[in-house]
This record gives C-alpha cells, sequence and structure tokens, in this order.
C-alpha cells in the first residue's frame, strides 16, 4: 500500500505543477445543487458555476426589483377590490400619519383581510370628507372606486 | 392537518368569471381579462404560482375595433413551410370564426412565457349568449365591462330621431343603406 | 458563493427556550491550549485572569482546561441540541477571547446560516387567511349570470346628448330674445 | 495549439519519472495531498462510522461537576446527591453487584446501598400529569374534558418528554447499562428529577419546573386536531341542545366551480337565524363537516384566535383552582338521546342545503 501511495504522489500533474483538484472541489462545492453532468463532470460544471457567480452579481438590485413590483401587484389587487385606488390609499395612510410600511400592508392584505378592510373604508371616507375627486371611477380590475366620483359635465 | 389543508383549499381556489364583450373594445378588454388569467387581482399573487382564474367571454361577435380597424388591422399567419406566411384583415378572420378576435388579442396581452398556453386554457369564448349549463354554474362573479355601450340607432325612439338638427334632408329615393360589396368568391369557399 | 449554493435554513427556537424560562444553551466549553507556544499566550492569560469570573458567573456551563503540547489553542462548546462549536484562538488577546466566548455562551447551538426569513410563526393569520371569496357578500350566492345591465360601465351623459342639450338651450335664448 | 503543447509535456514528465524511482520529496506537501485525502476517505468508507461512545469516555468529562451545573442550568439548587440519586438508575445497581460478587468481595461494604430514582420518577410523574390537567382546564375552561385528555396524552407521550429530556442534556448523566439509552430511561429520569424537586423544595417548585418544560411544547400545536371527533355535527346538535339554543343548520355561503374537479364550497352553520361557524372544503359534505369544526371550536374558545396560553413572566400570579371540572362530551350526548331528537339530524340536513343569501357573512 505504502508503495502504490509513493507513486501516486509523484504522478505528473498536467497543469504546471500545482494540484488541480483543489480548484476542482471549490467549484464541486459551489455546483452541489446544479442537474446531472453540471453537478459532476468538471469541465460542464464550470461553465455554469461561472454563469452563476455572474448572475449573482446582479441578482442582489434584480430581486429588489421583483419583489417591489410584487408588493405593488399585490396591494393593487388588495385595494381594488375593496374600490378603492392605489395611489390615494397611500396618499389617505400619509396624511393620516397611519406608518404601516408596504411589506406590512402586503402582510396584512393576505393573513388580517378584515384589518386590510378598516383601511380601505377610512381611505374611502377621507376621500369622501375630502372631496378628493378619483379620476377614473373604476379600478384597473373594474371594480368601481367607492370614493368620491366627479360627474362628467 | 385537515383544518389546513381546506383552507389552503380554498385560498388557492380557482374562481369563474364572465364578461360581456359586447360593444368592447378588444385592446382594453383583452388587458383586463389578462389580469384574471394570470390572477393577478389576488393579493396572493406571485408569477410561479399558477393562480390565475378562469374567464368565461359572452357576445365575442359584438367585440369593437375602433376607426376602420376591422379593414386596416391585419393578422399573420405562417405555415412554417416556405412561402407559408399570409396575411388577413380583422373583418375576414371575423367572419370566419368569431372568437379569434378576441382570443388573438388576450394571447397577446398575456405575457410570453411558458404559463401563457396553460392560461389560455382557462379562457372559454362563446360567439353569443348561450354558454353551455355546465360551465354557467361554475360562474361566481363578472368583470366589469370596458368601454360605454353606445346607445344603437334603432334605440333611438322616432320622435327622438325626427328632434334632431339636420341640415338638410335625404331625397326620398335616395338609397340610405351602403353599396354591399359583392359577394366574395373566397368568403363563400369558407362559409360552405 | 452563488444564492443557491450557499447553504440556508428557517428561523428555529430550541425547545421553546426563553417562554418557560431562559437556559443557557452552552453545557460544556473545553479550552485547549499549549503550554509553551506564544500563540497560546492569550488563552494562558485568560485562564489566569478571566476564568474564574466567568465560573462564577455560569455555573450552569462546565468548563475544562486541556493543555495540549505544540498544538494550535482552541476554545469547543458543547450546547444542548448535541452540535458542538469550536473557535480557533491562535495570537488571540484575551479580551477578543473574552468576547468570543460570550457570543459562544449567548448562542442558541444551532448552525449560523442565511435564513430565509428572520421570522417565524406557527399561526400566521387570525382572522383567518384571505381566500377568493372573504370580501364578497354572500348575495353572490343567488346572482344569475350574465347579469349584464349592473356590471356596465357607470353611465354618464353621452356627448349627443349633451350637444342636444346644448342646441335646446340656444334655441330657447333665441325665443325669448325675439319676444 | 494549447492541448498538444499540454500533451507534449506530459509525454516529457512521464519519461523523467522512469529513471529514479525514489523521488526526492518536494519541500511542498500541497503535490500529494489531495491524493492522501482521498485515499484516506476510501479507506474510511470500508472501515465505516465512528461508533456511538459514550460522552463519560472522553477526557475533558467529570460527573461530579456535570452533575452540579445541570441542577444550575435549570436554575435549581439541589444538592448533589439527591441529583446523583436522579440519574442512577436500578439496572447500573445491578450491575455493579455482579461485577463484584465476580471479584469475590462481600456486597455490604460495597457502598451500593443507595436507592435507585423508580420511587422518585413514580411521584413526579404522578405530579406532572395532575398538574398539566389542572392547568389546561383553567386554560381552556370551556373545553371538553376528552379534548383536554387529548392533549394531556400529547403533552405525556413518551416523544414529547424524551425530547424535552434530550434537549436538557439529561443523557450523558444517567447511570444506567444500556447503551445507547432507550427513550423510557430519558422520559423516567426527568420524572425523577421533577420528583425530586417536589421532594426537596415543595410542590410549588415542581408545579413551575413543569409550567416552565412542559408546557411549552404546546406552542405551535393544533390542539384541535389532537381529540380526533368522528361526528362533530352529531356532537355540535347534542351542545346546542344542551345550551337551549336552536339547531343547527348548514348553509351554502359561497360556491365556486361547482361542476369542475378543484370545487370549492364554503358552508356556514346557524343556529337561530346567526352564523355560530364557517369553513370551506372541496365538496359539500367535507365543508360541512369542517365547518361543524369550526363551530365547536368557537364554542369551546379554542380557535387559532385564541389568547395565547399564560406562561413564563405572564404566568407569575396564577391562580388555578385544582376542583375545576370541565364538561364531558360524553355526558352532554347521553343527555341529547336520538329518541327526544325531532329536528332533522345531521346526516338529514345535508340533503336539505338551500342557497341562503345570508349577508351577515363575518364571524
Amino acid at each position: 500500500m505504502h508503495l502504490t501511495r509513493q507513486v501516486l504522489r509523484n504522478l505528473p500533474t498536467p497543469y504546471g505543477g500545482y494540484d488541480i483538484s483543489w480548484k476542482r472541489q471549490m467549484y464541486k462545492r459551489l455546483a452541489w445543487h446544479f442537474f446531472g453532468r453540471r453537478r459532476t463532470c468538471f469541465r460542464i460544471q464550470i461553465r455554469t458555476v461561472e454563469r452563476a457567480l455572474r448572475n449573482s452579481t446582479f441578482s442582489g438590485s434584480a430581486r429588489k426589483e421583483f419583489f417591489k413590483e410584487l408588493n405593488t401587484t399585490r396591494l393593487e389587487a388588495a385595494c381594488s377590490e375593496h374600490g378603492v385606488i392605489y395611489k390615494e390609499f397611500l396618499k389617505t395612510l400619509d396624511e393620516n400619519d397611519v406608518q404601516i410600511n408596504k411589506t406590512m400592508l402586503e402582510k396584512l392584505a393576505i393573513y388580517e383581510p378584515r384589518t386590510f378592510q378598516s383601511l380601505c373604508d377610512m381611505s374611502i371616507q377621507y376621500q369622501k370628507d375630502n372631496e378628493i375627486y378619483t379620476k377614473n371611477s373604476v379600478t384597473p380590475y373594474g371594480e368601481l372606486t367607492r370614493g368620491l366620483q366627479k360627474p362628467m359635465l | 392537518m385537515a383544518n389546513n389543508r381546506v383552507l389552503q383549499w380554498a385560498t388557492f381556489a380557482r374562481t369563474w368569471w364572465i364578461f360581456d364583450a359586447n360593444h368592447q373594445c378588444h385592446i382594453k378588454s383583452a388587458k383586463r381579462i389578462a389580469l384574471y388569467l394570470q390572477g393577478k387581482h389576488k393579493p396572493i399573487y406571485h408569477p410561479l404560482s399558477d393562480i390565475g382564474d378562469h374567464v368565461v367571454v359572452i357576445n365575442t361577435a359584438g367585440i369593437s375595433m375602433r376607426n376602420d380597424f376591422w379593414r386596416k388591422w391585419k393578422y399573420n399567419h405562417h405555415t412554417g413551410y416556405a412561402g407559408g406566411h399570409s396575411v388577413t384583415s380583422a373583418w375576414r378572420l371575423h367572419e370566419l370564426d368569431q372568437t379569434k378576435v378576441v382570443e388573438k388579442s388576450v394571447y397577446a396581452t398575456l405575457p410570453g412565457n411558458l404559463l401563457r398556453r396553460r392560461m389560455m386554457r382557462r379562457l372559454h369564448l362563446f360567439t353569443d349568449d348561450n354558454v353551455p349549463d355546465d360551465i354557467l354554474q361554475n360562474v361566481t362573479d363578472q368583470i366589469r365591462q370596458v368601454t360605454v355601450v353606445p346607445r344603437l340607432i334603432q334605440e333611438y325612439t322616432q320622435e327622438e330621431l325626427d328632434a334632431m338638427p339636420k341640415l338638410f334632408d335625404w331625397p326620398d329615393d335616395y338609397e340610405i343603406e351602403f353599396k354591399r360589396r359583392k359577394e366574395d368568391d373566397e368568403i363563400k369557399k369558407y362559409l360552405k | 458563493m452563488s444564492g443557491g449554493s450557499i447553504p440556508s435554513n428557517f428561523l428555529k427556537n430550541v425547545l421553546n427556550n426563553g417562554i418557560g424560562r431562559y437556559v443557557c444553551q452552552m453545557k460544556r466549553v473545553t479550552f485547549k491550549f499549549c503550554k509553551q507556544r506564544n500563540d497560546s499566550q492569550g488563552t494562558r492569560d485568560f485562564i489566569e485572569n478571566h476564568l474564574l469570573d466567568f465560573t462564577n458567573a455560569h455555573p450552569g456551563v462546565v468548563v475544562y482546561i486541556q493543555p495540549r503540547n505544540n498544538r494550535p489553542s482552541k476554545i469547543v462548546a458543547e450546547y444542548l441540541n448535541g452540535r458542538s462549536e469550536g473557535i480557533a484562538t491562535t495570537k488571540m488577546p484575551q479580551e477578543e477571547i473574552c468576547q468570543w466566548l460570550e457570543h459562544l455562551r449567548t448562542r442558541s447551538g444551532a448552525e449560523i446560516v442565511r435564513l430565509r426569513k428572520n421570522h417565524h410563526t406557527d399561526n400566521p393569520s387570525t382572522q383567518g387567511v384571505w381566500h377568493p371569496f372573504t370580501n364578497k357578500d354572500t348575495s353572490l350566492n343567488l346572482a344569475k349570470f350574465p347579469d349584464n345591465d349592473s356590471y356596465k360601465v357607470p353611465s354618464t351623459v353621452s356627448t349627443t346628448d349633451r350637444l342636444l342639450e346644448m342646441g335646446r338651450k340656444l334655441r330657447q335664448e333665441k325665443l325669448s330674445e325675439k319676444s | 495549439m494549447s492541448a498538444s503543447i499540454r500533451s507534449g509535456l506530459k509525454v516529457v514528465c512521464f519519461r523523467k519519472l522512469l529513471i529514479p524511482l525514489q523521488q526526492v520529496p518536494s519541500r511542498c506537501y500541497k503535490k500529494g495531498l489531495s491524493k492522501d485525502l482521498r485515499i484516506q476517505y476510501k479507506s474510511r468508507l470500508t472501515v465505516g462510522p465512528e461508533p456511538d461512545r459514550h460522552r463519560s469516555e472522553f477526557i475533558n468529562w467529570n460527573y461530579d461537576s456535570e452533575v452540579y451545573s445541570f441542577g444550575k442550568r435549570l436554575g435549581e439548587d439541589l444538592n448533589d446527591d439527591i441529583l446523583k440519586k436522579v440519574f442512577l438508575h436500578r439496572s447500573y445497581i445491578e450491575r455493579e453487584k455482579k461485577k463484584i460478587q465476580e471479584l469475590g468481595i462481600a456486597v455490604g461494604t460495597s457502598g451500593l446501598d443507595v436507592d435507585h430514582n423508580e420511587q422518585l420518577a413514580k411521584s413526579g410523574e404522578q405530579l406532572a400529569s395532575n398538574y398539566v390537567l389542572i392547568y389546561l382546564r383553567n386554560a381552556f375552561p370551556n373545553y371538553f374534558e376528552e379534548g383536554i385528555r387529548s392533549i394531556h396524552e400529547y403533552l405525556m407521550s413518551e416523544d414529547v418528554l424524551c425530547n424535552i429530556g434530550r434537549h436538557l442534556g439529561i443523557p450523558e448523566l444517567i447511570m444506567c447499562d444500556d447503551f445507547p439509552l432507550r427513550e423510557s430511561t430519558i422520559v423516567t429520569t426527568l420524572m425523577a428529577f421533577i420528583g425530586a424537586l417536589e421532594q426537596e423544595k415543595g410542590k410549588e417548585r415542581a408545579h413551575l419546573f413543569v409550567r416552565d418544560f412542559i408546557l411549552p411544547q404546546l406552542i405551535g400545536k393544533d390542539i384541535n386536531e389532537m381529540w380526533n371527533v368522528v361526528n362533530p355535527m352529531g356532537l355540535l346538535t347534542a351542545v346546542l341542545h344542551f345550551q337551549k339554543r336552536g339547531l343547527p343548520e348548514p348553509r351554502l355561503l359561497w360556491e365556486g366551480a361547482s361542476s369542475t374537479l378543484m370545487s370549492v364550497y364554503h358552508i356556514g352553520i346557524y343556529s337561530d337565524q346567526k352564523l355560530i361557524g364557517k369553513a370551506p372544503g372541496e365538496t359539500a359534505q367535507i365543508a360541512e363537516e369542517m365547518a361543524a369544526r369550526d363551530a365547536l371550536k368557537r364554542l369551546c374558545q379554542t380557535q387559532e384566535s385564541r389568547p395565547a396560553l399564560l406562561l413564563g413572566k405572564l404566568s407569575e400570579n396564577l391562580k388555578l383552582d385544582e376542583k375545576k371540572v370541565n364538561i364531558s362530551a360524553k355526558d352532554i350526548i347521553e343527555q341529547f338521546s336520538p329518541k327526544e331528537s325531532t329536528a332533522s339530524t345531521s346526516s338529514k340536513s345535508i340533503f336539505g342545503i338551500f342557497k341562503g343569501n345570508h349577508s351577515l357573512n363575518k364571524v
């Protein structure tokens, strides 16, 4: 056993003297969750890992944009179900000093629908009191806005 | 566990909507239908979770296009073989199949990803009012129309028509009806 | 490191610790150091000056000292959930060792890994999670569809009617001027 | 181009190897290390995993200090010999006696007359289960006795108690002969600790220990699922009859996609025109059954939105009256024997589901 180990240690290394297996281990550690030969074969693996590393450079900002857009879609949907336009809803919350940020609003819309409903009712009442005319009297999903609708002259 | 299963079933349930496309602009109505097909009207929306709803569109025959788009709006087709490209104008396509105009505009509005075909299968198009019962039974709510339905000329009473201010009157023997264009052999082939 | 390859986990508590009573999760700590080497100097100073204060302050933690010749100095902490954490303290001054010991003591023993969400709840909703019918009235049950007139665009005065109105008004003014 | 150069290089090196078999090892050990590691890894696989060793076999282990800090860690300052007694099992004593007999020393002088922890475990178990029952009856005053029993059975079940024991560091300190430990030994040791607490510090302290360690395991668990009610609608009719209220009538609140596979039904149960419970379901029957369960939850105040259990600091000056008795579901059902009931029983009412328009849909 000792002899074979001695021979194995001194086998020639093609890459100019340093041991390539450490580098392969590092790439393998980055590709444990890939599919098929991308997980096992180094020459295929290296392309996908470097693509993944490139993607991770701009994934930070892409993540933020995605969740911001998702948040607005969800809140627009929730507001329109109660007949309130999303922009007017946010303005009402600001003017009434209701300091709930958008992520919490989204959680309320999904997990505490009655609380969100009362926020929307407050917004409708506020629009009525301050004669805020909702420009189009229908939300993007077709629900009637129950704020004040300016009669077409 | 049964409780959580049932609550999850209700939250992700697919509801059926109905939309009356009579005298509605085909682009605006497509935009609104596409939102419902994607499920963007739900606070639990996520592009990966396929929670779109079914939409039953009735009166697609009555769809409307602005100005003279019936003549100018062209649909391109291609059979995939060499020289297989063909162009059809809207009126001809509408005469061949009265649901196609709505279907194509919704298909164009939906995001072009793998879910689009699946969402299109949840779009049920009917040329007029009668919808089979098992589909109508599923419908739980209706989507509001997109454009104001204009008051048709037939709906004006004779007195209102007379009271309408006029500059001059047509001579009696003048034929009001547009000249019917000559019957096209091509269409006859399809319509048979 | 791309996001997918970094291990991640959800927030978890050991045995709802802290709700009934807080139990220090570190049950045992071992100081391994060498008597001669100078990179264990920090650990040796720590043992001389701070170790007794630590043991008096925290009787719930068993402390072991393991001198090993020519080995790098290390702190190994064992936790109640069966995991153990080690920190290499070579060339570390005694103050830093105190801080690391404090870090080890106040941990829950779980692996420090990227958290998918920094909060956890077993019943997220008290008013009932949203479902497509929460904001709808039960009268929907009886409604017959397609019910066309209540889903039209809210009717407004059309332009032809407004023109007719203006025309009528002008004619009246003319008549009143004449008379 | 580069491939050809590299292949050329390989040939050159290979010729170099053949001449001196015994090469002067180069100073940097990195060259063959990964190959060595791979060989070691392969041999490790053939040998198999490390055998489980008892923690006491390692060098950094001192039983007395471990036992001392175990007490201190939980905030109970019991003296050492009672703590050691808690961890001493009968099997350990018998094994030691056998060993001594083999060595031929008289048994009396071996100092093994210390008794084991069975007696403590029995009293600890008794105290813990009583206290859990009393606490649950006071925490859920309107809940049925059977429900309370099912929660108690869950809490005092072997895997929950064993999990608690494992996470308090008990298994390493146990003196008994079987290794790896059986779950029952860990549970008896935990109970023995409670018994010791009761013996040394009194009942109050032992109750506090149970309230701080066993009861928090209820957090996040759905207590209604622990008691399997086979016919919730029947039980609901019995309860409403017992409370002299109108019999439950299931009504369809909403219905979606009913002619497809993905149908959803929301059924609400009314008694005297008041909505007492509602639930969704894949079919009308499932929805009705779940609505009955929901109604029962609201009647017994064990629904998800109930106030949290009073534990830890909140329960400092908690007064629990021992004598509290909860109504038993069996008595209610016996009172409401089927002979008396004229109204349609639960099964009939399903077919009589009316599409009712009840604007009050918020419970």
